[in-house]
């Protein structure tokens, strides 16, 4: 069936996530931004929303609302209107918590689920990214391998968001000619965490992390002996970035149209003049086409077909119009989109840094 | 609920369509080799093949609306041909009009014509409010000078709908329409033009030289001439909302074959397309094909958006212009981008890409350029009226 | 040194060529495409100007004039702005002619070239397209093998200029790892000729050759024993499209700047919009850089740097920027630039056709 | 004789600004990290390295002409670094007003100062017509009133060409600049802007209340109020032709630092970037560079052909805008582009690539945005004047 509407669930949680981004993500963007820190404040409130336990089972604790990546969709790019960064801080432990509830083993839904569903903010994050000039999600370097009864992961993640806090990590690695997703703690021995500065989600901590034969128990490989889809948990992730990009499009084409038909040159508003007024246009019709691109990938996942294909053309497809949306948006505001008073500076850094990333929230 | 999946019973439908196209498919080239000519209302095969629409059979739950299917159908078809049917399609962009703007009694009267619809005049391109076809009232009869040129299956039509003014002075207020049925005296047929692509297609030019009209032709009888507002303008505009997701139907299915050829053809040479990983260590032509499928699987959600809309009965003149807009721009991004994926082999006649490369080009043309349709974006986003943003 | 001076030589040739253009190449464009064919007389015409002989070494009976490839490419943009097709009718010898000049034995010289300096057009033509999916000029599937005394060519050649007349063809082909070129008569055996027709530049003369076992002797390899730089071969004739596509671009330009500031619409010419003359800037800037580019890479083979980057780099970028331009030349005329009344449709339809093919041209 | 490889000589200069250009790069992160210092006039390094300008030597036959060299030199400078340089550059936009539109008096007496340019004010974008800061004679002085933003090296420069009106009714004729030194009273430097990119930079913000300088200080001493024509405000554009080249080429350096970054990284993972063989078979990565290079390269050589004309004394109005505009948007290409290709590794600032990315963005921003360029370039080519083309 072909339809675009909103059930009525989901008109709800985007009318809240559409308020909440507008007073507490948008106003703290730039302070955060600058600090290149995020209040833990942020987190506890964030956290009372209960983003990721609404769809874990009842079972560990959570809501037990049946897993959604449409509804997902839906409140990334909300929040990613508000702000990328504090966006992600968010929905950050979501990243290991649908994976394991997706497809981890009963034993591991149960070690590790119940503490994400807590009443204080607990942070549990994913390694998909890594530090190479030719790094492809679907080729890691690296590797994970069998050792005595358990296996043992080596290589080196980067860009792993809330690895500062975050308790247990799931790293993507190569096993064999396969892909697998091994569970291990932020204790692991062989395990260190260097905090990364980027160009962009300045605010979100990322870090690198550097596997030097860290040990993994055998029940830890994700989905047990049988192993996981990791190319469905690729899926996941990447749609989830389409949305935080859709969202961040709109931002700045909402924040272009007033602004363009304020701003006086020659005598006119400068949305008067064509070459303005054809590039919102554009805008806005990329803004749509990213959103039903990313639509389309998440009700594959949703309905249980392969998004493989959809998810990796949404991803294609909002990278490059989240960059020129944004890249659009410095232009509109001519000198001052050049200096940070003005937050189309920041989502030129965040679309490119977005762009590129992998592994960042998950739908 | 958010649903982008086709049911199964649509895949179905669809097939049969796209069954039916492959065989128009096989008379493309002669009739774009053959531009005099005109495509048979129904194909030899037509008669050891049902047609899709006795395929159709009853809508089921989870079935896509019927806008949503007629822009899915209209795809497949134009996925065969622009031009060549199975059979003939039985209505015109003139009998929309009718429908959107005619009395019960005009529908009644013409409901069963082909109606061609004539807006473009030589001087005047997608501006309609520069209209200079007249209609004089002289008793009961109207009398329509003027000239109209890029009329969409004009030759074969059986009647027209034609855009007039009954009072310059009055501008988009005095603009009307009228049925103009052929054979009228004083309405003279041109030949169709040569054109860049769509040959088969019938683009005629119209002259009216004191075409005498009964009163009763003129489109909604409402006579009154609106000062300053669009007054009866609304009512043909109309027709356009409905149009433009058809349009970038039309031109998505061409784009379609052009992607299908190509993905066929690279695979043959030992290129496959695969999704997953990202840009390196993969064939250079894999990843550009990605990027062409991405941009027409954009513009066909955003082409469905519109006709979806529609369905649900709401407003979608701004998705109708975003549809309109981007197909426009992507069936020539698509393909562009195919044939020099593909090379040399793909500018030889011997196969139709090179054909659907110059048929989709009048996408971003017809029915409003692309240029009109981002004028109609940036004043509904912006707010602007049409002094505001010219 | 860095230098865009014409010499007086290359001023006058730039005139007398933009006047033959004029009078006997853009008159003619339009009814020789709808025909698909070009007048014999236009042969003879264009032959007059000794376009291949000047160039052509005087004990072969040329002028001996300098080989010039900068000379070359302003004379290609020049005719190319009368028409592509009429321009590569009459440069089509210097194909075959140039590459037996700058690369033949002196055998192979003395036995090719002075047919080629005669009064009466004498055509030539050489052989490097394929009708592969994944055709590479620097890795044809048409080989050339050892055999007894001398060779074998195998394989198929496409869109080939001038095939119908052309008494000789320079055949382009694999020999081992390597590439080499090899002189065929019309009249070889195991050589097929068979008319090609084509989206753009129709009314040129072009074949497909079907090579079935075809004898090459010892002599009538290029270069004789020792072969010859192909990629320099290639790199000429890139260089040549080049130059074909910028004047191609520069004539779209020139017919859209009165086209729009005469078309009224909303009551002011189209050109006073910002859409459209933003559209133009757009052109005039790339048809520049077109130009720019052609002559970097043609002043490294005139002074006999490696050219095999910028002519790469000047293929690539005209193929785009042309097919650019001619898109929005048609968009810039609306309905009538689909209709074939005006030179438009027939720039867009011959843009992506230079944009595709090697081997058409050489500078 | 057209000739567009470099000479020997040219070779050697450029290579030794390059070495120095990689010295000055060691600090680029520091001072884009500390926005608030500003390099020193000299770096430590200098004492033992000679500068480039030594190397310099006698122009030989063959070699490139001063404002192709100058542009050349600029482009291997900021392929260090935008603001850190092995020795301050000794001149600001106001020494070229200075040379272009001051008596000879006034470039004996401020010539060897170094002088900012203030135009921008934050009610006017590019349009200087806008200007609202002016200038009033009282007695044997002018007397200054407004503000002024985005002035380039504001903080450090001894003095400023501010350009403001003696009589806004006259618009455009009567703006003139005029030259104020630092500690003039009634002349307030505000703090430098905080910015994406470009950071060391210093970008000031001005205020001038009651501002006093002596008569004389009107640059030009050309005091007649041209009533519509653009007169006195000829002279100060003039200034514009000399830079726009220049603006290119600054971004231009910034975006090949870009690409040989890029193409070393892809080489030690194992991705050769080759050339000849076309799109197939070539690893994805390796194409998209190609084409990334090719833009830059067609940026490049639009920036010579300005700088080229200028040394032949011929007029390059055209030529400016279009280098700046191509480059403008080139480098914009080229280093969203390169991040595209190196991926999360390119996003960490433990590389400079991401600083590139954001220094080069202000391009297509200052001394006259891309818009305005196209507005040039378009009024030209089409023989438009200001109020036909806005």
């Amino acid at each position: 069936m072909i339809s675009f509407a909103l059930t009525d669930d989901q008109q709800t949680v985007r009318e809240s996530m559409r308020g909440f981004a507008a007073a507490a993500l948008r106003p703290k963007a730039r302070e955060c931004d600058e600090a290149a820190a995020i209040p833990d404040a942020f987190y506890e409130q964030a956290w009372e929303l209960g983003l990721v336990a609404t769809q874990l089972p009842e079972a560990v604790g959570g809501y037990g609302a049946p897993r959604s990546p449409l509804t997902n969709a839906i409140v990334l790019e909300e929040l990613a209107y508000g702000d990328a960064a504090l966006a992600l801080a968010a929905v950050g432990p979501a990243l290991f918590a649908y994976a394991v509830a997706d497809q981890g083993t009963a034993e591991q839904q149960q070690a590790y689920l119940p503490g994400l569903c807590g009443d204080r903010y607990q942070a549990a994050s994913l390694a998909v990214a890594e530090p190479s000039p030719t790094f492809d999600a679907c080729a890691p370097r690296t590797t994970l391998e069998r050792q005595g009864s358990g296996y043992v992961l080596r290589g080196s993640k980067c860009a792993v968001p809330l690895a500062d806090r975050a308790g247990h990590f799931l790293v993507v690695a190569r096993e064999g000619d396969g892909l697998a997703a091994a569970i291990i703690a932020r204790d692991a021995a062989g395990l260190t965490i260097r905090d990364d500065k980027t160009l962009g989600l300045k605010a979100l901590p990322l870090a690198t992390l550097e596997l030097d034969g860290v040990r993994v128990a055998a029940g830890d490989k994700l989905g047990g002996s049988a192993g996981a889809d990791v190319g469905r948990l690729l899926a996941h992730s990447r749609v989830a970035i389409a949305a935080l990009l859709t969202g961040l499009g709109r931002a700045v084409l909402d924040y272009c149209i007033p602004y363009t038909k304020e701003r006086v040159a020659f005598g006119e508003a400068i949305a008067r003049k064509q070459s303005i007024a054809f590039r919102l246009a554009e805008m806005q019709m990329e803004v749509d086409c990213m959103r039903w691109m990313t639509w389309k990938a998440a009700s594959q996942l949703e309905y249980g077909h392969d998004a493989t294909r959809a998810a990796h053309l949404a991803r294609t497809y909002t990278a490059d119009k989240g960059m020129w949306i944004a890249d659009n948006g410095v232009q509109c505001l001519g000198g001052h989109g050049f200096i940070r008073e003005h937050p189309v500076e920041l989502w030129y850094r965040n679309a490119r840094t977005l762009g590129v990333l992998e592994g960042l929230a998950s739908v | 609920m958010i649903d982008l999946n086709l049911s199964p019973n649509d895949e179905r439908l669809l097939a049969a369509v796209r069954e039916e196209a492959l065989i128009a498919r096989r008379y493309a080239r002669y009739y774009d080799e053959n531009e005099h000519e005109f495509p048979p209302d129904q194909l030899p095969e037509a008669k050891d093949h049902p047609g899709f629409m006795s395929t159709l059979g009853q809508r089921e739950d989870g079935d896509a609306g019927m806008a949503v299917m007629t822009t899915l159908i209209a795809m497949g078809q134009t996925w065969g041909d622009y031009s060549v049917r199975m059979r003939r399609q039985e209505r015109g962009l003139g009998n929309s009009a009718l429908q959107a703007a005619g009395t019960e009694e005009q529908k009644r009267k013409w409901g069963d014509k082909i109606l061609a619809m004539a807006i473009t005049e030589p001087g005047c391109g997608s501006d309609p409010s520069l209209v200079r076809t007249s209609a004089r009232l002289d008793g009961d009869h109207w009398v329509l000078n003027g000239e109209k040129i890029f009329v969409t299956t004009g030759c074969r039509a059986d009647g027209v709908v034609v855009w007039a003014t009954v009072d310059r002075a009055a501008g988009r207020g005095g603009i009307k329409s009228f049925l103009v049925m052929k054979g009228t005296p004083g309405f003279i047929v041109a030949h169709k033009e040569k054109k860049l692509g769509i040959r088969a297609d019938d683009t005629a030019a119209y002259v009216f030289q004191d075409c005498r009209i009964p009163r009763d032709h003129l489109l909604g009888n409402d006579e009154e001439v609106h000062r300053g507002g669009s007054g009866g303008f609304k009512g043909v505009m109309k027709t356009f909302n409905m149009t433009r997701p058809m349009v970038a139907a039309i031109g998505l299915g061409m784009a379609e074959a052009a992607l299908d050829f190509t993905r066929d053809q690279l695979r043959e040479a030992g290129v496959e397309v695969t999704y997953g990983s990202t840009l390196h260590n993969q064939p250079a032509a894999a990843e550009k094909f990605r990027r062409l499928e991405a941009t027409f699987e954009a513009a066909r959600l955003a082409t469905l958006r519109a006709s979806w809309l529609a369905d649900q009965g709401e407003s979608n003149n701004l998705e109708a212009s975003i549809a309109k807009a981007k197909a426009g721009s992507a069936v020539r991004e698509v393909t562009q981008g195919c044939i020099e994926l593909l090379g040399p082999m793909a500018i030889s006649r011997d196969h139709l890409i090179e054909k659907w490369f110059r048929d989709v080009r009048i996408t971003d043309i017809y029915e409003g350029t692309g240029e009109i349709q981002r004028l109609i974006i940036a004043r509904t986003i912006l707010g602007y009226s049409r002094d505001e943003l010219k």
